[in-house]
This record gives C-alpha cells, structure tokens and sequence, in this order.
C-alpha cells in the first residue's frame, strides 16, 4: 500500500488523534475529583472518526457537533487551553465559560457549534452549506451526530433538504452502540444507518471507525463529491466510546469487559502506531516524541484551566442580545 | 404618502432589503411559489402572497422553497446566519412553531450567550398569526407570548402597513435574532406607508391615541379594535391614550407609564390567551414598577383560556371586540 | 381475474368512493358561494385510496387522517351529514362545531381525528397501534399522509418506532404530486416515498392510487401482516386531485390541462365502474341506483347543515378540560 | 410518616398507579434501562431514577424504552390516550419541549376541545427541569411558563417528596393531559411522605408557612429558598405568608389573594425567566382582580431576562437566591 498521506500529515492525523485521547483520559481523572461543573461525555475511543474527516476540512470549511464535542473541536482545529477553560467554566474559555463543554464553538475554525440537544445540529448544517454553496468557493461542511441521533426527525428532514436543494454537506453517524444506554440496533429499525441514505437520495458508506485510513479514504471521496457539486452524502462509522455515557455513567448496560475488550481490538490510536510503522511511514520515534509533546500540552491546559479565574457576576446578562 | 396594504408593504421592504444585501436569502414552504409544479414558475409568493416577486427577481439560490420541514428551514436560516448570510425564514403559520420549536428557543435564540458573544445571529423568522378567518384550533394561534418568554429573540407585531415596512426593515438589518409576527387579517388593510428607507426603532411604542382618561394598550389587530372603541368613547368625552408597543421584546415600558403617570388607568388588550399573557405580562411589570401611578385596577381584555373554535359565530365571540374594549376602558373609569 | 370482493361489498366499495365524490363536489359549490367557514382541501380524485384501505378495517381499528380529511371519515364510516354540520360550523357538527373541516373526528367508528399539522397524525398513530398491540385483538391502525408530510421529520420517528416496537401500523402515503403547491418530484429528495420505508427497516409496497383493486389488494395484504404481528408497513398510493390545495386555489402551478387529462385518466370511479361491469361482477344499474342515493343523502346532508343553527356562545369555553 | 426523597416518592407512586390500573403505560428513552445493551437489563430507571423497578415488575409491554425521538414519544402518548390507555411519558429533559411541542401543544392539549368533547386525553408527561447542576443552557430551563399558557393542559410543579407523591397520583387518575414538572434538584431531598393512597387536589395551593407582614408566593424548588429567607426574618420578627400553588394550571389564585387580605404585600418567586412568566402571570392577576388588597408594589424575583449560563458561579447568580428573597421581602415591607 502506498503512503495515503505525506509524513507531516501522518503526523498531524496521530496528534490530533492523541491529542484528543490526552484530553479525554484526563479529563476522566479531573472530573473525578470534583473540580469540573456540569456532566460531560468523553470521545476516547472515536478519535478516528474526527480526526479522519477534519483532515480534509480547513478553517473555512464548518462542522457542527454534539454533546460529545471535543474530539469535533480538537480536529477541527480549536485551541486544547482554550476548550479546557471553557469546560471548567473559566472567563478565558473559548465561550467564556457561559457555554461549557457541550456548547463549544469557534468560529474562527469553522467550529459552529457542539450542541446539547440530539438531532440539534443537522438542520443547522444544512444552512451553512447553503451559505457555502451560494459562495462558491467549494467549502462544505460536516454533520457529526451518533448512532442515536439518526432516529430523531429533525435529521431526517435535513438530510432531505440537503438533497433537495443539493448542498455540499457529509451527515456522519458515529455508531458508538447507544445512544445514552439504548442500544444502536434496538433504536435503529433498520438496524442500518448508513441505508438510510438512500431514502434521502443520497449516496452513503460504512466504514470502521476505529480505522483511521479507512474514515480518511471514504470522507476523502464523499468531501471531495460535495466540493465538486456533487451534493450530500452519509458516512457511517462504526465504534464505541471507552468511557460512560457521561462521566459517572455506572454502565450497567454494558457487559463487564466490553470496553476492555474493545481497547484491545478497537483502539485507533494502537491501530494507527502499528499501520504506520509496520508500513515503514513513521518511526515509532516520531511518535514518541509526539506522545511526549501532548502530554505537555494537555498539562498546559488543565494547569492553566485550574488556576484561571471564573466569568466575573457582571458577564451574567451580557452577549444575550448585540443591542437591546 | 402612498397608500399600500400591510401586505404590500412588508413584499416592497423584502425586496427592497434584498436589492440592498445581497447575503439576505428567503426560505421557506411555497415562497418561492412552489418549485416542481407543471404550471408557471413562481406561481405564488407564499400562500399570503407577501414573497411575490422575490423568485423572479432574485433567482432559486437566494428564494428558496423547502419541503414541508420546519425544523430544517429553521435551522438552515440558523446555519447560514452563523455562516455570515441574512437569512429571512418563513413559517406558514405561527402555529407550527410546534415543529420547529428547537431550533428557535435552544438554538438560535441562544447561539450568541452559549457562545460567549462570538457570533452574531441575524435571523428573521416569519410567522403569519391571528384568528379571525375560522382556520380553526390549529392555524389561528396567537403565540407572540412564547416567543417572547425566550431570552435572546426580539419579538415584533406590527398592526398597520407603516409599521410593517419600518420593522420588518429593521429585522432584517438587526444582528439579533427577530421573531416577526404578521397578522392575517390585517394584511389586506391600507394605510399610508413611507417611501424610501424606512426602519422603526425596536422597543418604542407608538402613541396611536392622545386622551385624558384613561391608557389602553394592544397589539396587532387589536389596536384596530381598540381604535373603534375609543373613537367611539371620544363622542362622549371620554378619552384614552392608546399605545401600540410594537415590539413585545425589547417592550417599551417608558411609554405605558408616562401614560399612566396622567391616567392612572389601564387596559391591555390582547389576541392571545390570558396565562402568561403579553397582557399579564405588562400588568405584572407595571404592578411592580408602576404602582403608585395605578388608581383602578388593571384590566385585561383577552381570549378565553381555550383553542380558537371553528364555528363563524364561537370565533367571533373568541377574539377581543371593539364592544369587550369599549366595555372595559368603561370599568376601568367606573373604579 | 376472480370476483376480489363479493357483490355487496363491490357494491359497499363503490357507494364509499361515490358518497366521497359527490360530498366534495357537491362542497366545492357550496364554498363557493361563502355558505362555508375557513379553507377546505378537497379529496376529490384520492378515493379508491380511502376505500380501498378501509375496506379492510372496522369500526375498532383506527385511522389518522390530515387536513385533506373527508374522504378518510367517510370511508372509516362517518355520518356524512354530521360531517357536512361540521364542516359547517354548526352545533350538531361532528366536532360540535369547534373542529371544522380540519378536525373531524368520530370515536365510535375509530376515526382518531383529521389534522391539521403536516406529519401531525402519524406519531398518534403509534400510538393507537401500541394500544391495540397491548389489546391483542389483532386491532390495526392507519396513518393517512400526503407527499409533503413524507418529509416531516415526525413522520420518520412515527416510521423508525412503529419498526422498533414492532406495531400494527400501516403508513399511507398519498402521493398526489404536490405539497401544497410544491412538486413531490422537489420535495422528497430520493423522488420514492415507498423507498423511505427500507431504511426505517419496513417494508413498502407502491401502487397507482386510481386503481381501487390495486388499492384494495397490496392494502390488504399489508394490514392482513399487522394483525397476524408481522409489524408496520409503508403504503405509497399516486393519485392526483382534482381541485386546488385548499378552495380557492388558483393552481397556477398546475398546467392548465393537467386536472382534465387527470379526470379523463385517472378517475378511480369511471375506472371502478368499468372493471366490475366489464368482468361482469355488477350491472351498470345497480351502480346507477347507488349513484341516486349518495346524490339524495348529499343533498339531505347539505340542506340540513344550511339549516342548522350554529354552536351558541356558552360553549365558548366548554370541553377544554373534563375537571378544572 | 416514613420519609422518603422526592425521587423515591415519585418513583414509588409510579408503581403504585400501575398495580392499581393496568391502562397505565410508561414510555420514553431509557425509561426501562436501555434496551439493547450487552449488559445487565433495566440497568438504570431513568437516567434520574424515577421509573426503577417498573420494566421488571411491569414487563416491556407497560414499559417501553424508545429511540431518540420526542415528538414520537409524546405523539404515542396521545394516540395511546384516544385508544383507551392511561400513558405516562417522560421526558430526559423539559428543555426537549423543543422537539416535541407540537404533539404537546397543538394535539394533546387541543384534542377534546376541538373533538367537540368526545374525547379525553388522560396523558401525564413526565419532565425533570430546573437549573442548579451546570448542565448548560439546553438542559437546565424551568419552561412551566410555556405549557401554563397552552389552554387543554394542566400543569403541576411539586416542591417536595409528599406534593410529588400526592400530586402525581392525581395526575395519572386525571382524565385530562397534565404536564408534570420534576425539579432535578429536589430529587434527592427528604420529606415525610404519607403512606398509602394519597391524592392532593389539582388548584389547591398550600400555605407552607403562615404570617403576617408579607404574602411570598413560590414554585419548586424556590419553595425551598423563599423557606430559608422567611425563616430567617422571622428571628427579626418579620413574618410572611409563603404559599406554594403547586399546580399553576389550575392556579389557586384565591388562596393567594385570601392571605393579601391580610397582609397587602406580595412577593413572588420563580425560577423562569421573567418575560410572560408565572410571576408576572400571577401579579398581573393580583393587579386586577386584588388591586385594593395591595399596600405596595408587587416585588418579581425571577432568573434575568438570560439563557442559563454553564459557569459555577454565573449559574449561582443566575438563580433567585434566599438572599435575593429576603432582600424583596424587605423592599415590600419599607415601601
Ligand atoms: C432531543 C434530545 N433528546 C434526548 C437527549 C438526551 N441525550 C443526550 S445524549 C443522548 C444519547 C445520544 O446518543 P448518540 O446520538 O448515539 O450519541 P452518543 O452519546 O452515543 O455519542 C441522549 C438521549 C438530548 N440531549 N436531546
Ligand atoms: C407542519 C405544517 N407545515 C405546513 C402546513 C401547511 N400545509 C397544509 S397542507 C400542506 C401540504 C401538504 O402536502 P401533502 O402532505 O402532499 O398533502 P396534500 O395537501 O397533497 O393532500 C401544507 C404545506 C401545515 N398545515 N403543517
Ligand atoms: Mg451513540
Ligand atoms: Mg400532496
């Protein structure tokens, strides 16, 4: 198999990766201690998925995301310090700590938005492709939302418009297996997400989540389809998330050694390191020192996070309107 | 000036706003005219005919007919506004905020605070309103309260053709979002409307009536309504000052209370349903703020606390009437 | 091709598809002249699909209608002249005059109620089917819808839990070739309704919606599969009407020939008519006869709704709460 | 009287209900634990805990875990209400009105008026609310002010573990659609709970403590706080009436203006936003139909005119405080 990406882009796909898992499995051992308000959902496990299709996005190309965000946002670019203070509930958090970590956005980024409620962003989606496509420039824009989410109809009726008025957008149905502690092939009908396309009228692949090369190689077809005008489309992605619903989820409706297991066998992280080196792209070097750089990083960030100061009182009644 | 009916007068403002900015797009069901039919493009401009014209002006990419979604329009006006567009959505009847109820309250309505003030969402959505054409429980809803319950969204109600250009301008160009009301009935009425650019301030009420005795406030086609009943009052001396706030959200309290400081008496006057009214909702501030001006109690006039009903004479009997206005400012003088 | 229904039920058949015919021609005068309060959508040219789908029901199973609702209640069986009270506001209406055209509903015959939200029924329809699923009597329920309402995102949750919970719901859609005055070709962005049913995990049968035996049959095979506890399934019916969206339509959307080359085509009675009399299943007389009755209970329903006194104003607020 | 928490006396009061009706159906998401999973079954009652126990005692027939889907969700409900059951739907968050209100608003509630009165739409929905926990702005709204206004539903909002257990009995054994709000942060608090049957009235508000010098009117969870300010005053000798409706439709506005006889000051309390809410719903009632019985003006203590900000300590300010209360009780009392 050839090199499906220069070094430096292998790189910069296995630190948004581990950066992302950095930021999870930390702040798992923060939260635990109390210090993080509200009820956060971690993405350990999923980072493929992000990491795979931003890739192919840049600044100017949108998303829109979930509750479970800050893989989103990481691979899309949003500063780790930045979203770390927000998820605390600083002044200096990337929404001023008014939002929290299932409302951050960056739109310098092209970030619009994680979003609390399921099926919440997809409608939204719709419109920033509209905007791009009345640019012109060939931007598009990603629609992240779980397994869970493919069964609420505000999704369904955006997908249909994307169709109808052809818009450059890719829905994404990251198949983590619940949604909450509903299984996926309870809550589907179809059991089959990915085939719901087709009842859009769009075109839809399936791949393994937990398969970076895999997520980059169909995003890379469907993104560029949408870039050429060529409309919408769904990539579905099969995975699990290593951690509860939300942080102190008991989980008792997983089996006791389902997540175990899927670290062994779904972790794209030990996938990735294995692909690249056994294929002789990177050094195990190379990652090493990155391991190393992020670990820096995600330290800079909790540190700066706990010492940084909340929203002052007098910010309770500010940006609700520009004028009013 | 010219005189043009509340319905031309919001097509003329629409198309005028978009000769002016180009990143002002409409969509919504029909507003284009219904796209795939095997008759003539741009059939219609929307069922009340207000986007008539927009289509063949502007072409399918800035008017855009949907399916039959709303939660998909209302949220495709929210992506585009946060994409740096002007969106202006319609929702055929203010009664199918139901369907995309989501997409205004959780999510535009709060995009900016959630988001630390870092984006601006320059929404205007659209909504037809109002009973008064037996469309029964389900098309005849007066829901302005809702939506001004709601943190974040401006809330506008014009009751004449002047006010429906000035505002509906100023919707369109503020960088808020704005919930825009328009009331079926009166979109066949005339009144004079000013040439040119035209925007009325938000939160400033507009002083209909000049009067001595006592301050009645309404909305929309209420104002019409109370109109009647004051003019018919003024034959016997008795006068009232009738303020038409306009917008619900910002409210221009000021106004009501300058009026009261001389009257010391009010009657609200709203369409809606009495719980957690627009009406209870100023009886409320001005119990709280404007007390000592008060020498009778507040009355409210409203619909009952019911669906609208179908039949010609039960809906009648539904809506506020000139008789129930003129009867409670009576009250109102009597204690 | 064997007689697919008895004497009198042809006869049955063919008295439902006329008495809905002459109701809406005979409303399409009478609105004319101002008689009739608010906006009517007229069923006109869609019977064979209210009849050939209730033939197979009784009085215990259920059906949701929509705005477009007359000929649903009389095929369901509801008195036409307490249908023509309503829909003409009047005390003895239906609905006692405070639903209309819109909001006809009869209880004792197992019509759930007409809507006027697109993509309001069908979510109510699972839930008849959850009842009648608990009951265990075999008990159905259908969910009438138009083209439009296929892309209500409500429409699709009512579709996806109807296929989790496994319920005795059949989805009609009838497919007339607009939404209001929008194009289904436009608006459901695969173009295939019946398509949308594989992804929702159902299965889906199409048929032309002005063939009362075709109608009739795939129907029945459908719902024969609810009662035995097969699960839902999706039913696409092409039809046309034969007048505007609502009375007062001007139809500029629609070519000026298409509703006389519809009528000549694609009329479900003349087609009926010829068929059974063809294969020699009925006389041309016996049809005849029929026809003279449904004129005379029309003509008795119009002339006892114009007499009819309206609501009195006491019942303003009645009936919004049993206690309160 | 044993005591129980608010979450055991809801959950136990759902047990009991079922037992006694068989027509009684529980659906929502996660309500039986989570179908589907790899582990243990009904792993969880709820993600709050109010259903545990139902899915084994009652079986996946009564108690029916759905997918993501509110409007489904409650549309069910009604279908389910028109087809003879008696359905108890939840949902995970109030917030979510926003993605079911149609079902709510135009169906559930409108059904028997505009059926004429041939139906009865017996559906409770279930609905944690409240801010307290930093769960942002989508997940921590008091909307109670939405449903109130929506003639055809009956809105109750308990305070404490024996209002929960009396006030949700009724609302399952109501023929009428009753929306029941669960403050999520009463969940874990103790009260003595009565045994047995125990069925508190609809419109019957209680007076939680009795005085003399101010009238504090207060819902849910600020029930709790306008106690702990009023208890405070009373070491200074100030005394209030606090009254908590416990069901604001049907209100109990009665007992409120009985105690203004008294006292003539009236401060209310509510945690929702204060445009069209319940406290300007009730003071412009007050404004009209108590206005002699008022000495001063009538003092609002709401959240700001704001979404519910993320941050601990934003959160904290955002919602009416016991010092806040107190300080309102003593602004009535100087003026
Ligand atoms: C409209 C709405 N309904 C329910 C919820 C509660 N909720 C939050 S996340 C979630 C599960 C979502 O599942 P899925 O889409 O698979 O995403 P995942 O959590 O697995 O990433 C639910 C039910 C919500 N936030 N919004
Ligand atoms: C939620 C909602 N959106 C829009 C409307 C306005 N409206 C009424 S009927 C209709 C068209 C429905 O089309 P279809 O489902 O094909 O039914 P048909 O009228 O063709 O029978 C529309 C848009 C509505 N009543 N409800
Ligand atoms: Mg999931
Ligand atoms: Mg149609």
């Amino acid at each position: 198999m050839t090199m499906p990406l220069p070094a430096d882009r292998l790189l910069k796909a296995y630190r948004v990766m581990k950066t992302i898992r950095e930021f999870e499995e930390r702040l798992h051992v923060e939260i635990a201690t109390g210090a993080i308000p509200g009820f956060t959902h971690l993405y350990s496990g999923q980072e493929a998925i992000a990491a795979g299709i931003c890739m192919h996005l840049d600044d100017d190309d949108y998303i829109v995301s979930t509750h479970r965000g800050h893989g989103h946002c990481i691979a899309k670019g949003c500063d780790v310090t930045g979203m770390m203070l927000e998820i605390y509930g600083r002044a200096d958090g990337l929404c001023k700590g008014k939002g929290g970590s299932m409302h951050i956005a960056d739109f310098d980024k092209g970030m619009l938005g994680a979003n609390a409620i399921v099926g919440g962003g997809p409608p939204i989606a719709t419109g920033a492709a509209i905007a791009t496509k009345l640019d012109g420039k060939g931007k598009v824009t990603a629609s992240f939302g779980g397994d869970g989410s493919s069964n609420q109809g505000t999704v369904f009726e955006a997908m249909n418009l994307a169709v109808v008025l052809q818009l450059p957008t890719l829905f994404v149905f990251e198949d983590n297996g619940y949604g909450e502690h509903t299984g996926t092939d309870y809550a589907v009908g179809s059991k089959d997400i990915a085939g719901r396309a087709a009842g859009f009228g769009m075109p839809a692949k399936k791949v393994d989540g937990s398969d970076f090369f895999a997520v980059l190689g169909a995003a890379g077809e469907l993104i560029q389809m949408a870039r050429d005008g060529g409309g919408p489309s769904t990539l579905e992605c099969t995975t699990t998330r290593f951690y509860g619903h939300f942080e102190g989820d008991p989980q008792r409706y997983r089996a006791k050694d389902e997540v175990a297991n899927f670290r062994e066998t779904h972790d794209c992280l030990k996938r990735f390191r294995a692909q690249v080196v056994d294929a002789g792209w990177l050094e195990a070097s190379q990652l090493d020192a990155l391991d190393a750089e992020v670990a820096t990083d995600i330290d800079t960030a909790v540190s700066t996070a706990q010492a940084a100061p909340e929203p002052a009182v007098s910010e309770l009644a500010t940006d609700v309107y520009i004028t009013y | 000036m010219p005189v043009k009916t509340y319905r031309d007068a919001l097509n003329e403002t629409l198309h005028a706003e978009m000769e002016r900015d180009a990143k002002i797009i409409i969509l919504g069901e029909d507003v284009a005219g219904g796209a795939g039919g095997t008759g003539v493009e741009e059939a219609a401009g929307g069922i009340f005919g207000v986007t008539t014209g927009l289509y063949k002006k502007f072409g399918k990419d800035r008017v855009i007919d949907t399916p039959i979604s709303e939660s998909a329009i209302i949220g495709a006006a929210a992506g585009a506004a946060l994409a740096g567009y002007r969106p202006v959505a319609e929702l055929m009847f203010a009664d199918f905020i139901g369907v995309s109820m989501d997409q205004l309250y959780n999510q535009i309505a709060k995009f900016r605070y959630m988001f630390g003030g870092k984006t601006k969402t320059p929404v205007v959505v659209r909504m037809p309103t109002g009973a008064g054409m037996n469309m029964g429980a389900q098309h005849s809803q007066t829901i302005y309260p809702i939506v001004t319950s709601v943190p974040g969204l401006k809330v506008v109600i014009p009751s004449n053709a002047a006010d429906a250009k000035g505002l509906l301008t100023t919707a369109i160009r503020d960088d808020d979002p704005v919930v825009f009301f328009e009331h079926k009935a009166l979109y066949p009425r005339k009144a004079e409307v000013p040439d040119g650019d035209y925007a009325i301030p938000f939160g400033e009420a507009a002083l209909v009536r000049e009067g001595e005795d006592v301050t009645v406030v309404a909305l929309a086609r209420m104002v019409v309504f109370a109109e009647k009943a004051i003019d018919k009052l003024a034959e016997e001396g008795i006068t009232c000052d009738l303020i038409d706030p306009r917008t619900t959200s910002p409210l221009d309290l000021d106004t009501i209370l300058e009026s009261l400081e001389s009257t010391g008496r009010l009657v609200l006057v709203d369409e809606s349903t009495p719980r957690c009214s627009v009406a209870s909702d100023i009886a409320g501030m001005v119990a709280s703020e404007g007390f000592e001006l008060l020498k009778a109690p507040i009355k409210m006039v409203t619909a009952p606390h019911a669906p609208v009903p179908f039949a010609r004479g039960l809906e009648r009997a539904y809506v506020p009437s000139p008789a129930g206005i003129e009867a409670a400012i009576r009250e109102v003088m009597a204690s």
